[in-house]
């Protein structure tokens, strides 16, 4: 097990980070769209609205919290930019790709860590890894996994069936999952819960390793204070609003009035 | 009229049929107008 | 984008997955193979014992448990996926979607041509049926009706997978589509084993290449449809 | 108003045809008066080849434009298809139990078919009523709309053969009655009756669209005021911190 160094109190200086992370060449920093644009963007499920109407503009390359009570709309607006769902009404866009038109554009510069691990319980965590790298086109990926194993401190149960791993080292193993690809945007759900300590420290190094090469980070958690050292800015939901924003790299606007889709009531899209 | 019982039950059932369905259409139509007209 | 080259990468992966933990735990194709005995024993029970008037219905008797057991393999590999959200996370890799319908429809065929070969070698034991004289028709008749199973399988299990009541739903909606394939694979298997008299044993096999040629393809075209949310 | 109209010239042109059909036209001569059940038989095959073809182009609407009027079309096709279906298939055995003696006939390619497109569009209907967002449900229904319109071909085709491959229609089978040789009385008769069937078709489908699109609209109506309300009232702002 790697020795990380043990945090009491929150950390002061930023953790020293050994992690690897695919630098990702995006070019001048100005001169890309946004990471993520999203205009009324609304997604009902069976008649009511999880989003009602969220306008935000979030920059590249910052670390941003989603914060908000259960049910705010904090899941559902990450599952709609990592094209899991389609919105209802408005749209959303990731480095300028629509969520929906451009959907497979959006899943390669995307990669989301949701309550879900997407893992196969028959399969080792190698295994996991290694379809998941077939599936990312991840170059050698054979390193690229040991050293996304390793990063995440799984190497010594690489061998053994996810079945029987915690919630924990699950969640690690869906981290790892996301050294392998190279996204540009990374929207993590509720990465602290069911962490041990050496777990929330990775988490922790992994928010510096990726915005040290420029990837945007969108994350919901309610551990806001936890969070507080590698912030750039918060969102605050309510209701599937935007209830407030604080910090440079995101602007939010007020929602207009909703649009009828499938030109339905007479008014077109 | 040879065989007159299966071609009464034939275009009973096909003609009853349409009947039916055009007048169960009517009354959902109708039903759905005024649930909009209350609505408005 | 996706070329040829990574859509087959990518449909081996999946299918090797597939089979991978298929091999490892689910053990779904094996207690498949029993329902099909199960089913080829009910049918002797059934149409028996006149052994005559079993080895002219064993075509008949063979398929349906093909497809019968087919339909059980199918639900079960999709239920792979709904492990812990496991085909959201499929869908959302950048990848054709078409290549993650090739490799379900890939590891959907090797479960099928596996069960279609042992539920052959069965019928030719239960029902006194010579299975080896017309052993290369045969094997292209299961072949291609192990194909059609799974493409259509594959497609309907993408259709019922976040629905309700989807046990029952799949059946009904892959069952009725498959019978072309039913009707060609049993004329097919019975002309092989009469030694195809009438010689329409080409046209048989041409309709069941057809019908996976055209399944395989509407399947391929719609199922990203079917990931969708 | 229009539909109105075209309700009472489809409803005249039915009592028509049905009236040649049942009283002007002679009976066949070996068939006798159960003949006179091949024209509605006929014709609710014919319609219900019509709609499921409508539901089918109506997806591919619906997949192409994403526009949910398309999907009131579609169902519209569904739900009248399965009705002509179910006729179809009724005539079919009031035809065939008086002359040939069996309710069903599996050498017929047409019945067996016509019993198959019901299992197909039932399971269509049954799929788009287990789903409850319209935009799902309508992009699931067009897939399997779809894949069964496909499907019909190659099951007639397929049925056509198992029939025989080189049998030539026998006497007894009702393809007899269709082809040149039968008498112009007949043919007249169920091209009237054709007519009439697809005007009452065409009055059904636009009642049934108008009815769909009420229900898609107040659907969407009642979404967009879930969104409106949750625009409108206050969003608390406490403090970010």
């Amino acid at each position: 097990m790697m020795l990380w160094p043990t945090i009491s109190a929150p950390q002061t200086s930023m953790p020293q980070t050994t992690i690897y992370v695919s630098p990702r060449s995006l070019g001048a920093h100005d001169s890309r769209p946004p990471a993520v644009v999203t205009t009324d963007l609304a997604r009902l499920f069976a008649g009511n609205a999880a989003l009602a109407g969220v306008s935000l503009r979030v920059d590249v390359g910052g670390v941003i919290a989603l914060l908000g009570a259960n049910g705010a709309g904090k899941t559902t607006l990450l599952r709609v930019l990592a094209t899991a769902i389609r919105p209802s009404y408005g749209r959303a866009q990731v480095d300028g790709f629509d969520v929906d038109r451009d959907a497979d554009l959006v899943r390669g510069r995307v990669a989301y860590l949701s309550h879900a691990t997407g893992l196969y319980d028959d399969l080792t965590a190698r295994e996991n890894l290694r379809f998941a790298a077939a599936m990312l086109g991840t170059p050698d990926a054979a390193q690229r996994v040991e050293r996304a194993l390793s990063d995440v401190g799984l190497s010594d149960r690489a061998a053994d069936p996810v079945r029987g791993f915690s919630a924990g080292m699950r969640k690690r193993l869906a981290l790892g999952r996301i050294l392998l690809g190279n996204a540009s945007l990374v929207l993590l759900d509720e990465p602290y819960a069911a962490l041990d300590a050496d777990g929330l420290s990775l988490v922790d190094q992994l928010l510096v390793a990726w915005r040290e090469v420029g990837v945007t980070v969108l994350v919901a958690s309610h551990a806001a204070d936890r969070l507080e050292p590698f912030l750039d800015g918060r969102v605050l939901l309510a209701r599937g609003l935007v209830a407030g924003v604080e910090g440079q790299g995101v602007t939010s606007f007020p929602p207009s009035l909703p649009v009828a889709r499938g030109s339905l009531t007479g008014v077109s899209p | 009229m040879t065989d007159a019982g299966y071609v009464i039950a034939a275009y009973g059932v096909i003609l009853g049929g349409l009947g039916l369905y055009a007048l169960a259409l009517w009354r959902r139509l109708r039903g759905a107008a005024r649930r909009d007209d209350d609505a408005a | 984008m996706s070329t040829l080259a990574s859509d087959t990468r990518v449909a081996l992966a999946i299918a090797r997955k597939d089979a991978l933990a298929e091999l490892r735990g689910r053990h779904a194709t094996v207690s498949t193979l029993f329902f099909a005995a199960v089913v080829l024993l009910l049918f002797g029970f059934a149409l028996g014992p006149d052994s005559a008037r079993l080895a002219a219905a064993a075509p008949g008797l063979l398929w349906l448990a093909v497809v019968f057991a087919g339909v059980l393999a199918v639900n079960r590999l999709h239920l792979l996926e709904t492990d812990d959200g496991a085909l959201e996370q499929l869908a959302l890799y950048p990848v054709a979607r078409r290549a993650i319908y090739a490799g379900k429809a890939l590891a959907g065929f090797a479960a099928m041509l596996l069960l279609g070969l042992l539920v052959l070698g069965a019928v030719g034991v239960l029902f006194a049926v010579d299975i080896a004289g017309a052993w290369l028709p045969l094997l292209a008749t299961v072949v291609l009706g192990a194909l059609g199973v799974a493409a259509v399988g594959t497609f309907y299990a993408g259709v019922t997978v976040r629905l309700r009541a989807r046990e029952v739903m799949l059946p009904l909606l892959m069952l009725p589509v498959l019978a072309p394939l039913l009707l060609g694979a049993v004329k097919a298997t019975s002309a092989a084993l009469a030694g195809d008299p009438f010689g329409e044993l080409g046209a048989w096999l041409q309709l069941l290449v057809a019908f996976d040629v055209i399944m395989v393809v509407a399947g391929a075209a719609t199922y990203g449809f079917l990931l969708e949310d | 108003m229009k539909t109105r109209i075209l309700g009472v010239v489809a409803l005249a042109a039915v009592i028509a045809a049905t009236f040649v059909a049942l009283v002007v036209v002679p009976p066949d001569q070996n068939q006798g008066d159960a003949q006179r059940i091949m024209y509605p038989h006929v014709a609710s095959a014919w319609l219900a080849y019509l709609s499921f073809g409508v539901t089918a182009l109506a997806g591919i609407g619906w997949l192409w434009k994403r526009d949910l009027r398309f999907d009131a079309v579609a169902v519209s096709g569904a739900e009248i298809g399965v009705m002509f279906t179910a006729f179809a298939i009724w005539g079919g055995m009031m035809w065939g139990r008086p002359v040939w003696g069996v309710f069903w006939q599996w050498e017929d390619p047409r019945l067996t078919t016509t019993a198959l497109l019901l299992a197909l569009y039932v399971g269509y209907l049954l799929l788009r009523r287990l789903t409850d967002d319209p935009e799902r449900r309508a992009t699931r229904a067009a897939i399997v709309g779809l894949v069964a319109a496909v499907d019909i071909p190659i099951v007639h085709f397929s049925v056509e053969w198992w029939r025989g491959l080189h049998q030539t229609a026998t006497i007894a089978s009702p393809d007899r009655v269709l082809n040149p040789a039968a008498p112009m009385a007949f043919v007249g008769t169920l091209l009237g009756m054709l007519a009439a069937f697809t005007l009452a078709w065409a009055y059904l489908m636009v009642r049934r669209y108008q009815l769909a699109r009420r229900e898609l609209e107040r659907e969407e109506r009642g979404r967009i005021e879930r969104i409106v309300e949750a625009r409108s009232n206050p969003v608390p702002s406490e403090a970010l911190r």
